[in-house]
């Protein structure tokens, strides 16, 4: 008796956190002879994710996992799947409040929190630094619209202020997930302002351009750069000592915890319905605890 | 004739465009029932008189009476309402639309909701093509209808309406000969019915053949009106380029050198058959035939630019084969194309590189085009050929017809070749120039080139030619050397009447 | 005459035989490929088809329209956008709280508004300034992206309104609301373009456009009475959409304009315009949704996919020049 | 028909209309924020447009020749991808990756030059198939992977994206001597004006004796040479790329381009002028940035701008403002 599960990716080689992601999901599942997996990915492209939910509903998939392109837009086909009797899981990314009821669960991490993690972050290196009542510093967002970097962004601003009160934050661009725009954003920066003190970035992807453009203009010494998801690029850069600090996350422990609770729900257990999973801060400190990303 | 109100009439009409007065205070009338022509060299503005006419362009000074009456037409369409009709010099068609569409193009038949009344339209004008005695319907698609045929769709858009004036702009430029009766029929018609009609021709025997009277312009400039039977052709031409024509032709025997090219069976496709021929250095050998007779695609395959089923090429006695026009180039034949502004400009780019196209690549200087070099080759050339232009920077596109065709004469001429191939060197032009490129010609074989003249104009042909060939329907039909032949003889060579092959 | 005919079918039925191609290949092949147990040609699949077609149909109609006439249109994917922003937030405006549930054909109608100045302002600067179409558009696709943008910031905007949703997918003997739009819209804008003076017009113009001037055909005027359709369709597409979805990101519809011109193409439309037909292009759209689909059932994975579609697209422009390669005589320029 | 008088101070001005309008798009901007001027800041946006830049030139033969190629964007990424997959892979190494990798981008221009100039394909078309295709080749050479230098340190790969050669930016300095090069080669070499006249009219030109075909294939070399060379600074300046560094750059190329003023029919337009586009667009995304506007109000301003000035330009050609259709 094999179940099958139908996943649809948001957008699959755009980052290599969203590849690996996929290899590891399928390797977990080959691993489990009881599993078939249908892998879909929509490429970014909201309507075309709606159109594989719909296919996966009429092929009768035993559960769903859908690491949505727009936490809103997908409710709808979500309430399709749910109204067929297929269970769905969200990865990764949340679907908004009004699809809770027709969801089984959510696995993935907590990106409010991520932010807020980030904001502590930079906060205790400033105060280490002795500039926390001055400091100034720029934000470099992910993808405009995009779930995954507005609630980093949100968790980040709301924490900042409550840490670090007297922490200006003079500006934020979106980097759109890509370390080149992050560069050019940063470039734009530093020209723009004499004194920034830090700089947080949605990705360590972004966070890595922008301490390229900081390096060729010679500030670097004088930066703390935060990130978020820990990329190989970020890693080897505080091993370096110039990069500060990220959030370590793991798309391998992101997709075996994904269909992990696709299984469980399908075997009846309860789950939480938000089911994260940790990601705790990484600096130059502690660096040394995690192993270096696959990605 | 003579005390009725005109049809039509202009009063003192200019019209600029950026840089040029193309035309300059013209005031002439047409009376109902009349064919008028008008008459001018490339570039006197005719064809824009007949669009300010047409409501195409808005005059800057002037005004026009229809019927007496002033008008304004600010659009095609109200020219349409004020009953003038024209057919255009250029084919103006739709190609992937149905003959019944063209003809009624802007105006079709409506009922509610702006939805085409298909039935009327096709019952209006198959009642027209049946006047026209032509071989398709109203639904065929013009793309697929021969040049002719298209051009007398054109015509029948003469028809739909019931106009007081219709205009003809050089109709006649692709239609072979039985279509040419038909379309004199359909002018002697209207004619009575008393329509006005301004008929635009380079062909003066046509002109004297149908129209009353002749208006002539020069230089944008109204220069008088001449009843067609009180002139004749000299009187006209001095009006129209204020010189006569020397129309001799420069017979001083010329010595012929060795064969230069021969062509054994060559065939291609259906387009042509088993053509056998050969020119001599110092020689013109005149290629005569109806429209689609199969001449161009000879000339087409000699350059390389087809690829023959069978036959040989001979150049000087060696066998050849020609892939590319590259090819044709470096053995020494040129073709001066068909149709100027598809196949021989770039309209766009100015005369001097215009010229030096073809051997771009031989005038070098280190890596660089030797734009000296150039510039010298087209000073030569231009005032070999008495190009009139303002510089060599001038854009093509900006030059007249005549002017255009010189071009590209002189862009193959410099390249020297051993052959050169000039397919209808004269169509659109007028007489002036039109004796030029003749006299032209003739000076090239007496310097010992082989010459190739294809023409559709009999005129020209045994202007020109030392030894003329007659083709029908794909195949050679006849050989004529300029003692033996006659109108006669080489008419019915070419409408297969005589069946002997050359 | 009669080859002419054979000919055209032939070579505007290229599509139709495409399609029965890919439809065979993927029974065939989901077959053994697919995990699902049902048919790939299943019947709801097909209409599942037919309703996941419609967003990108909507507008390939519009586009097919705008090609015919000798233009193109760029800026389609920001236009559904911004549509679908306007239809989206406008049912949230105060000022429309005493509507209630009517406020959903008041906001859809704004939509179809703003779809049709949208493209008005395309169409007008293109007859009044007589730039290319494809340069217009081109701006225009950046400006009214931009537009999205500040709209919002960079933020969704969002209405799930489930009265909404349940008209959206609402269906008439099992084909939903989306599919009914898109087929009506394919036959009526057939229509026009078959029987109306203005399609008509429209084919003379894109053929020749300076014979249509000189025949008296106003050009301007159908230009824009064309970017105003293809406007209105593109906002019809959001409300269509966005009606089943109820949240749009600022970088939807990217790309759509690539697809809708895809889809195009494949229908047979010459890119030149003057030739092409709406029906031609409604099996462009399902023949490339069906190779998505199709791919998906066999479990393709992303790559595959890409390079599919890139080499199909090629594949098929090659064949259809094959196919309508003057039969003799061809010079070799 | 065009006007005469070209010559005329009217037609120079027209002409030159689009260095006038960057001369007074940098006035207006220095005014409202002076740092805009300064040279650290002109010598940065120069820089991060160099990429663009030498994409465009190669595009401009493209387009000049009467073509279009969508395909630049996923291009990039491709070699961008190739080369530092190579730089890290021992049998390589950087003094190999680097041949290697433009012997590959010119494979795929080769691919475009033969469909579109040996079978004569619709270039539209077909480079948005190419695009996708290319797309999909690149995901799996990397199998989606991001590709980045290990240890950065430890080798000269920075340079063509971060050195500096005179006090000047390498990627300035390949911009600068490929457009010199390539603007020579167009405007001086008969290739060049061979290019002219197949994008102006490619029937004459084949009747002139132009292969036609040839010289169309080697526009797309061309452009594939510039796009290998764009993500060979690409790659050197970020140490590392994503799949879709390249993602949508084919129409900020394309707008660059038509912002100099090559016409989309062919036959016209210089790399003097693609590089004028190519520094407003630069310059405009740089200036909006630093008087603080987001970044999506520089689509709009780029929108006014591309119509404005192609509209101007027209207009001067044509001797009136408003369009003559009908
Ligand atoms: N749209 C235009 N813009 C600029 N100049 C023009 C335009 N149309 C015509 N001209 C110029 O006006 C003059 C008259 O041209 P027109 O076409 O009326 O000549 P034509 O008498 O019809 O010659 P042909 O016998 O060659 O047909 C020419 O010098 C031509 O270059
Ligand atoms: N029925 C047709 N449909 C499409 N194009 C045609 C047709 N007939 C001729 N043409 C093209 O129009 C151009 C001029 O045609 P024309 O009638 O002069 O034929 P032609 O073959 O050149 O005649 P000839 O060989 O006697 O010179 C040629 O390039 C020819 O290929
Ligand atoms: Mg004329
Ligand atoms: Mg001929």
């Amino acid at each position: 008796q094999t179940i099958t599960i139908g996943i649809t990716q948001n957008n699959v080689g755009v980052d290599s956190y969203q590849t690996t992601y996929e290899q590891a999901f399928i390797a977990a599942a080959e691993a489990n002879p009881d599993v078939e997996i249908v892998v879909l990915d929509a490429g970014g492209d909201v309507a075309r994710q709606i159109a594989q939910i719909q296919d996966l509903v009429q092929q009768e998939v035993d559960a769903m996992i859908i690491w949505p392109t727009n936490g809103e837009a997908v409710i709808p086909a979500v309430r399709e799947a749910y109204q067929a009797g297929i269970p769905v899981i969200i990865t990764n990314s949340n679907i908004a409040e009004p699809g809770f009821e027709f969801v089984a669960s959510f696995s993935g991490p907590d990106n409010i929190t991520q932010g807020s993690r980030a904001a502590e972050i930079m906060c205790e290196r400033f105060t280490d630094l002795g500039i926390q009542d001055e400091a100034q510093i720029v934000q470099i967002t992910g993808q405009p619209g995009y779930t995954t970097a507005i609630e980093r962004a949100e968790g980040f601003e709301q924490r900042l202020p409550e840490v670090c009160p007297n922490v200006t934050l003079v500006e934020s661009q979106p980097g759109n997930w890509n370390r080149e725009d992050a560069q050019r954003v940063m470039e734009a920066f530093l020209v723009q302002y004499d004194d920034i003190d830090g700089v947080y970035s949605g990705d360590d992807n972004m966070g890595v351009g922008a301490m390229n453009a900081a390096i060729a203009a010679g500030r670097v010494e004088d930066i703390t750069f935060v990130g978020a998801t820990n990329f190989a690029v970020g890693y080897d850069a505080m091993g370096r000592g110039e990069y500060w600090g990220s959030i370590y996350q793991s798309p391998v422990d992101d997709a075996e915890a994904a269909l992990q609770t696709a299984l469980d729900v399908l075997a009846g257990e309860e789950v939480p319905f938000l089911n994260y999973f940790d990601t705790p801060k990484i600096t130059q400190e502690n660096m040394g605890d995690y192993d270096r990303p696959v990605f | 004739m003579t005390d009725q109100t005109p049809a039509l009439r202009l009063e003192g009409i200019v019209k600029t465009f950026p840089g040029v007065r193309a035309l300059d205070g013209v005031s002439f009338s047409v009376l109902p029932g009349e064919v008028h022509a008008l008459m001018g060299e490339n570039g006197a503005g005719k064809s824009t008189l007949m669009k300010v006419l047409g409501g195409i362009y808005q005059p800057d000074e002037g005004r026009i009476f229809i019927a007496e009456r002033e008008t304004v037409m600010n659009n095609p369409l109200e020219a349409k309402a004020n009953g003038v009709m024209f057919i255009h010099q250029e084919l103006s068609l739709a190609e992937e639309l149905s003959v019944a569409e063209n003809i009624y193009l802007g105006e079709l038949p409506l009922r509610r909701f702006g939805v085409v009344d298909w039935a009327t339209l096709y019952a209006r004008t198959d009642a027209i093509l049946e006047k026209l005695k032509v071989g398709f319907n109203a639904r065929t698609v013009v793309g697929s209808l021969s040049i002719a045929n298209q051009q007398m769709v054109e015509i029948a858009r003469a028809l739909t309406v019931d106009a007081k004036a219709v205009i003809f702009d050089e109709p006649t430029a692709s239609l072979t000969d039985s279509e040419k009766v038909v379309l004199f029929d359909v002018i002697a018609d209207l004619q009575a019915q008393g329509v006005g009609i301004i008929y635009i021709s380079h062909r003066m025997e046509e002109i004297f053949k149908i129209t009353d009277r002749i208006s002539v312009l020069r230089d944008g400039e109204y220069r008088g009106t001449l009843a067609t039977a009180e002139t004749n052709e000299d009187e006209v031409t001095q009006l129209m380029i204020g010189r006569s024509l020397d129309l001799s032709r420069n017979t001083a025997p010329v010595e012929l050198g060795p064969v230069a090219l021969r062509v054994e069976g060559l065939s291609c496709g259906s387009l042509f058959n088993d053509a056998t021929f050969e020119v001599r250095e110092g020689e013109v050998l005149g290629f005569y035939g109806l429209v689609g007779a199969g001449r161009t695609e000879i000339a087409e395959t000699l350059f390389g630019l087809r690829t023959p089923t069978s036959g040989r090429i001979m150049l000087k006695g060696e066998e050849v084969t020609i892939t590319s026009p590259i090819d044709a180039i470096a053995k020494g034949i040129s073709l001066v194309p068909e149709s100027r502004k598809e196949q021989g400009l770039v309209l766009g780019m100015n005369c001097r590189d215009n010229m030096t196209l073809p051997q771009v690549s031989d005038l070098r200087a280190g890596p660089f085009v030797a734009e000296g070099a150039e510039i010298s080759i087209y000073d030569q050339y231009r005032d070999r050929l008495q190009i009139k232009a303002p510089s060599w920077r001038t854009t093509v596109g900006n030059l007249s017809g005549g002017n255009q065709q010189k071009i590209v004469i002189g862009k193959w001429l410099s390249m020297r070749p051993e052959v050169l191939i000039v397919d209808e060197p004269t169509r659109g032009i007028d007489v002036g120039s039109k004796s030029e490129i003749h006299n032209l010609l003739r000076d090239l074989a007496a310097q010992g080139y082989a010459v190739i003249v294809i023409s559709s104009e009999m005129p020209e042909v045994l202007h020109v030619s030392d030894r003329i060939v007659a083709m029908y329907n794909g195949r050679i039909m006849r050989e004529f050397s300029a003692a033996e032949v006659t109108e006669d003889n080489l008419i019915q060579a070419i409408s297969g009447i005589a069946n002997e092959a050359a | 005459m009669q080859q002419d005919r054979l000919k055209n079918l032939l070579s505007s039925g290229a599509i139709w035989g495409f399609i029965v191609l890919e439809l065979i290949f993927f029974s065939i092949a989901g077959e053994y490929l697919s995990l699902s147990e049902r048919a790939f040609m299943d019947l709801d699949n097909m209409l599942l088809l037919l309703k996941q077609s419609a967003p990108i149909g909507i507008i390939a109609v519009g586009m097919c329209v705008i090609m015919i006439n000798g233009n193109i249109d760029l800026s389609v994917g920001a236009i559904f956008a911004l549509c679908a922003i306007v239809m989206l937030d406008s049912m949230s405006w105060p000022m429309f709280d005493a509507l209630g549930d009517w406020v959903i054909p008041v906001s859809a109608c704004l939509a179809l508004l703003t779809g049709c100045v949208l493209g008005f302002i395309n169409g007008f600067i293109v007859w009044k300034t007589g730039v290319d179409a494809f340069i217009v558009t081109l701006g225009a696709m950046l400006g009214y992206r931009g537009l999205v943008f500040m709209y919002n910031g960079e933020q969704p905007t969002s209405n799930l309104n489930w009265t909404l949703v349940d008209m959206a997918e609402a269906d008439i003997l099992g084909v939903e609301t989306p599919a009914i739009i898109f087929l009506v819209v394919v036959v009526v804008v057939w229509l026009i373009m078959s029987r109306t003076v203005h399609g008509r017009n429209a084919y003379a113009i894109g053929d020749n456009r300076e014979a249509a001037v000189n025949a008296g055909i106003r050009v301007g005027p159908h230009f824009v009475m064309n970017f105003v359709l293809i406007g209105f369709l593109s906002a019809l597409s959001a409300v269509a959409f966005y009606s089943a979805s109820g949240s749009v990101n600022p970088n939807d519809g990217m790309l759509f304009e690539l697809w809708a011109i895809t889809a195009v193409v494949l229908g047979g439309t010459k890119l030149t315009g003057g030739k092409g037909s709406v029906i031609g292009t409604f099996g462009g759209v399902i023949a490339i949704q069906l190779l998505r689909k199709g791919l998906g059932h066999i479990g393709a994975d992303s790559e595959t996919v890409n390079l599919v579609i890139g080499c199909i697209l090629i594949a098929v422009l090659f064949l259809d020049r094959q196919l309508n390669r003057k039969s003799t005589g061809e010079l070799k320029v | 028909m065009p006007e005469l008088n070209m010559r005329s101070i009217g037609g120079v001005l027209a002409r030159q209309g689009i260095l006038i309008a960057f001369i007074a798009f940098m006035i207006g901007f220095t005014l409202w924020n002076p740092r805009f001027i300064e040279p650290n800041n002109v010598f940065g946006v120069v820089r991060s447009s160099a990429i663009l830049g030498v994409m465009a030139l190669g595009v401009t033969f493209v387009v000049i020749g009467g073509n279009l190629d969508l395909s630049v964007g996923s291009m990039l990424s491709f070699s961008a991808i190739v080369v530092l997959d190579l730089h890290e892979n021992p049998a390589f190494g950087p003094a190999l990756a680097i041949p290697a990798m433009f012997a590959a981008t010119l494979c795929l221009g080769a691919i475009n030059g033969f469909l579109i100039g040996y079978l004569r394909l619709n270039s539209l078309i077909v480079t948005l198939g190419m695009l996708s295709a290319i797309h999909g080749l690149t995901l799996t050479y990397s199998g989606g992977q991001n590709m980045d230098i290990a240890n950065q340190s430890a080798t000269w790969f920075d340079v063509f994206g971060r050195g500096t050669a005179m006090g000047i930016p390498v990627p300035v300095l390949i911009f600068g001597l490929l457009a010199a090069f390539l603007g020579i080669l167009l405007a001086k070499t008969p290739f060049g004006r061979k290019v002219y006249a197949v994008g102006g009219n490619g029937t004459a030109a084949t009747f002139s004796g132009i292969p036609r075909a040839r010289i169309v294939f080697f526009t797309y070399m061309i452009s594939a040479f510039c796009v290998a060379t764009a993500g060979l600074i690409q790659a050197s300046r970020t140490m590392g790329a994503q799949n879709t560094v390249g993602q949508g750059l084919e129409l900020e190329v394309l707008a660059a381009v038509i912002l100099g003023g090559a016409s989309l029919l062919g036959g016209s337009g210089t790399i003097f002028k693609t590089v004028i586009g190519v520094l407003i667009l630069g310059f405009i995304q740089n200036g909006l940035l630093l008087a603080g506007l987001e970044f999506y109000v520089q689509f709009v301003v780029t929108w006014v701008i591309i119509i404005l000035a192609v509209w101007l330009d027209i207009a001067a050609k044509r001797g009136k403002l408003w369009s003559p259709i009908a």
